[in-house]
C-alpha cells in the first residue's frame, strides 16, 4: 500500500480514488484507453517546452536581443494555455477513466467529482456513450477508507463490480 | 480546511487578497484627496524673486569639463515661497520639491536642476527661502551657459507609502526668467 | 528515516471534522472581510496608514488563532470509517 | 508504476514554474524592459525608498523628465541603480531621439558622475536606462535581500520549504 491520506480531506481522498480506478478496472477485465490523457499531456508538455525555450533564449542571448521571438513565444504560451483550459473544461470535462471490456468491447467512461467538506465521491458511469445507460451514484468514502487513511481496494472493487452489474441490468430492461 | 497547513494557507491567501483591496482603497482615496476639495495639480502656487547668477570656470570632469577645456559653471541665489501642505494626506510619505530651469541651446532642449529639497511632514510643508544658494552648480552639455535664457520652474513629486508616484508643477509667479550674462573675455 | 518523517507528518496533519471545515472557512472569510473594512475606515478617518496596518494585522492574528488550531470542539463530529480489522486481511 | 500518472504529476510541478516565468516575461515585454520589477538594494534614495522596497518599472517612454526616478545599469555590471534624473538634454530635431541624463541619489551629496563607467559624464536614455519607476510597494522584497545575504535565513527558508512540502503531502 502507498502512503496514507488524510481522510478528512475531500480532495486528497478523491484523488486517491481517481488514481485507484485503472487497477480496479483492470481486475474487472477492462483495458484503459489513454486518448484523453495523452492529448492533455501533449498540450501540457508543449506549454512547458515553450516556457523552457523562452527561459533559455533570455538567459543565453539577453532580453533586448530576442524581443520578437519572445513575443511569439508569449503568444504561443497564451494560446496553448487557453487550449489546455478549454480541453479540460469542455472536452475532458471530469472524465477520469475510459476503458473497454476485453471480451464484449463495451466502452465505459467514468466521470468523478467531489465536493468540499463532504465525505462523498460522486461517480457517473456512461456505457457506450449512450445517454440512456447513464448511471449516477454516490460512494460514501467512509466505506472504503479506514481511519488511518488506507484505501481498502477490495471494498472498492466490490462496490464497482456491483455498479457494473446494475448498469448491465438497466440495459436489459 | 482539512489540515493544519491548509488552514494556515487558506487564511494567509484570504488575508493577502483583502490586503490588495485595502491597498486599492488607499491609492484611490488619496488620489481623490489630491483632487478635492482643491485640485493640487492646478492650485499649487509658488513665488520666486531675486534670482542672481554667479559663474565660475572649472576644469574637473566632475564639473563637466572634458579634455581639459574649462567649463562654465553657474550657480544662482534666489528667494522662494510656496506651501505644499495640501499635498499631504494619509498616503504621502514625503514630497520632493525641485527648482529647475529650462533653456534652449543651438541643437538641444535642456532642463537642469538648481535646487531640491525633501519634505517629510506637513509641519515643514511651508517653504520660505531668503537669498538661498542653489545646491548644484550647472554647466551646459555643449558650449556654455552665457547668453542662455533660463526659465525657472518649481516641481513637486509625491512619494507615497504605497502605489504610484505622483508628479506636478507649481504655478510660478514673480520674475522667473533670467538671461545669463556673457562672460567677459579677458 | 522515512518512517519517522511519516510519523511527524501524520502527527502534524491535525484534521478537523467536515461541518467544522465548512464553518471555519466561512468564519475566516467573514472576520477578515470585516477586519479589512474596519481597518480601511479607521485608517482613513484618522488619516494614518499605520493604524490601518495595526488594525488589519490584529485581525489576521485573531483569525489565525481562531481557525488554525484543531480545537476539540472542531472535532466532535468525527465519522465512523472502515474497521482497521479489514486492513490486516489485505 | 504508472508512467502517465507520474508524467501528470511532473506536469503540475512544471506548470508552477512555467506560469511564473511566463508572467514575468509577458510583463517584461509589456513594459519593454528586462526587469519590470526591481527590489531596492541600497539606501541612496532614502527616505523615499528603503532597502527591500519593490519598484515597478516602465520603459515605453522615449524620453525622461527631470525629477523622474530611473533605474540604470552600467555597461558590464549587473547592478541596477535607482536614482533621480537631475538634468536632461535632448536634441531639437524629432528624428534624432537621443537624450542625455545626469542622475543623483536623493540621499547622496553629489551626482553620479563618479559612478559612470568609461569616463562618461552623462547617461544615454536609450542605452543605459532599464526603466522609469512608476509604482511602489514597501518592504515586500526584503525577503529576497534577507535570503541572499544571510546564511541563517537561507537555512530557515530551506527548512520551511522542506517542512511545508512534507506537510503538504505532494
Amino acid at each position: 500500500m502507498s502512503k496514507p491520506v488524510n481522510v478528512y480531506s475531500a480532495s486528497e481522498v478523491s484523488k486517491t480514488l481517481d488514481e485507484a480506478l485503472p487497477s480496479i478496472f483492470e481486475r474487472l477485465n477492462y483495458t484503459e484507453s489513454f486518448k484523453l490523457t495523452d492529448t492533455k499531456l501533449y498540450i501540457g508538455y508543449s506549454i512547458v517546452v515553450v516556457s523552457a525555450v523562452s527561459f533559455l533564449l533570455d538567459k543565453q542571448l539577453g532580453h533586448r536581443n530576442v524581443i520578437p521571438y519572445q513575443q511569439g513565444l508569449v503568444a504561443a504560451y497564451i494560446i496553448l494555455s487557453s487550449l489546455f483550459w478549454y480541453f479540460k473544461k469542455y472536452v475532458e470535462k471530469s472524465i477520469t477513466y475510459v476503458g473497454n471490456e476485453k471480451k464484449t468491447d463495451d466502452k465505459i467512461s467514468i466521470c468523478t467529482r467531489y465536493e468540499e467538506c463532504e465525505p462523498k465521491y460522486f461517480v457517473t458511469f456512461v456505457k457506450n456513450d449512450e445517454e440512456s445507460s447513464k448511471l449516477e451514484v454516490v460512494l460514501e468514502t467512509t466505506k472504503v477508507f479506514n481511519e488511518a487513511g488506507y484505501l481498502q481496494t477490495d471494498l472498492l472493487y466490490n462496490w464497482f463490480s456491483e455498479q457494473l452489474k446494475i448498469i448491465s441490468l438497466k440495459k436489459k430492461e | 480546511m482539512f489540515s493544519l497547513t491548509q488552514r494556515f494557507q487558506v487564511v494567509s491567501n484570504q488575508a493577502i487578497t483583502f490586503s490588495l483591496v485595502i491597498i486599492a482603497f488607499v491609492v484611490a482615496s488619496s488620489w481623490i484627496q489630491l483632487l478635492y476639495p482643491s485640485n493640487v495639480f492646478q492650485n499649487t502656487t509658488s513665488a520666486i524673486a531675486n534670482v542672481t547668477p554667479s559663474m565660475t570656470l572649472r576644469t574637473s570632469r566632475y564639473y563637466g569639463s572634458q579634455n581639459g577645456k574649462p567649463k562654465e559653471n553657474v550657480r544662482v541665489s534666489f528667494d522662494l515661497e510656496s506651501d505644499f501642505s495640501p499635498l499631504f494626506n494619509w498616503n504621502t510619505k514625503q514630497i520632493f520639491v525641485y527648482l529647475t530651469a529650462n533653456y534652449n541651446s543651438s541643437g538641444s532642449i535642456n532642463e537642469v536642476t538648481f535646487w531640491d529639497d525633501i519634505i517629510t511632514s506637513k509641519d515643514k510643508a511651508l517653504v520660505q527661502l531668503k537669498n538661498a544658494k542653489s545646491k548644484y552648480t550647472v554647466w551646459d552639455l555643449e558650449s556654455g551657459l552665457s547668453g542662455k535664457e533660463l526659465d525657472f520652474k518649481l516641481h513637486w513629486n509625491i512619494q507615497p507609502w504605497v502605489g504610484p508616484l505622483v508628479y506636478g508643477e507649481t504655478d510660478i509667479s514673480g520674475d522667473h526668467k533670467l538671461t545669463v550674462e556673457a562672460r567677459k573675455k579677458n | 528515516m522515512s518512517a519517522i518523517l511519516d510519523e511527524i507528518q501524520k502527527f502534524l496533519v491535525l484534521p478537523i471534522d467536515f461541518p467544522s471545515q465548512k464553518r471555519t472557512f466561512e468564519l475566516q472569510q467573514n472576520i477578515l472581510l470585516i477586519g479589512a473594512i474596519a481597518a480601511s475606515i479607521y485608517g482613513f478617518l484618522t488619516q494614518s496608514l499605520y493604524n490601518t496596518l495595526i488594525c488589519y494585522g490584529v485581525t489576521f492574528v485573531v483569525t489565525l488563532l481562531l481557525v488554525v488550531p484543531p480545537y476539540p470542539f472542531y472535532n466532535k463530529q468525527k465519522l465512523q470509517w472502515v474497521q482497521p480489522k479489514l486492513a490486516t486481511n489485505l | 508504476m504508472n508512467i502517465r500518472l507520474e508524467l501528470a504529476k511532473l506536469l503540475n510541478l512544471c506548470f508552477v514554474f512555467a506560469s511564473a516565468y511566463m508572467f514575468w516575461q509577458g510583463l517584461s515585454l509589456f513594459a519593454n524592459t528586462d526587469s519590470p520589477i526591481v527590489v531596492v538594494l541600497s539606501g541612496s534614495m532614502e527616505p523615499a525608498f528603503q532597502r527591500g522596497d519593490v519598484l515597478f518599472l516602465w520603459n515605453r517612454n522615449t524620453q525622461n523628465k527631470v525629477g523622474d526616478i530611473v533605474v540604470y545599469e552600467n555597461e558590464g555590471q549587473d547592478i541596477p541603480i535607482v536614482h533621480r534624473v537631475l538634468r536632461e538634454h535632448h536634441s531639437k530635431s524629432e528624428s534624432q531621439n537621443k537624450q542625455f541624463l545626469l542622475t543623483k541619489g536623493d540621499n547622496n551629496a553629489v551626482n553620479d558622475i563618479s559612478l559612470y563607467k568609461n569616463k562618461k559624464i552623462y547617461l544615454s536614455k536609450e542605452k543605459d536606462i532599464v526603466g522609469t519607476v512608476k509604482g511602489y510597494l514597501p518592504q515586500i522584497g526584503y525577503v529576497t535581500i534577507w535570503v541572499s545575504e544571510s546564511k541563517y535565513a537561507k537555512y530557515t527558508l530551506l527548512a520551511f520549504l522542506g517542512l511545508s512540502s512534507l506537510l503538504g503531502g505532494e
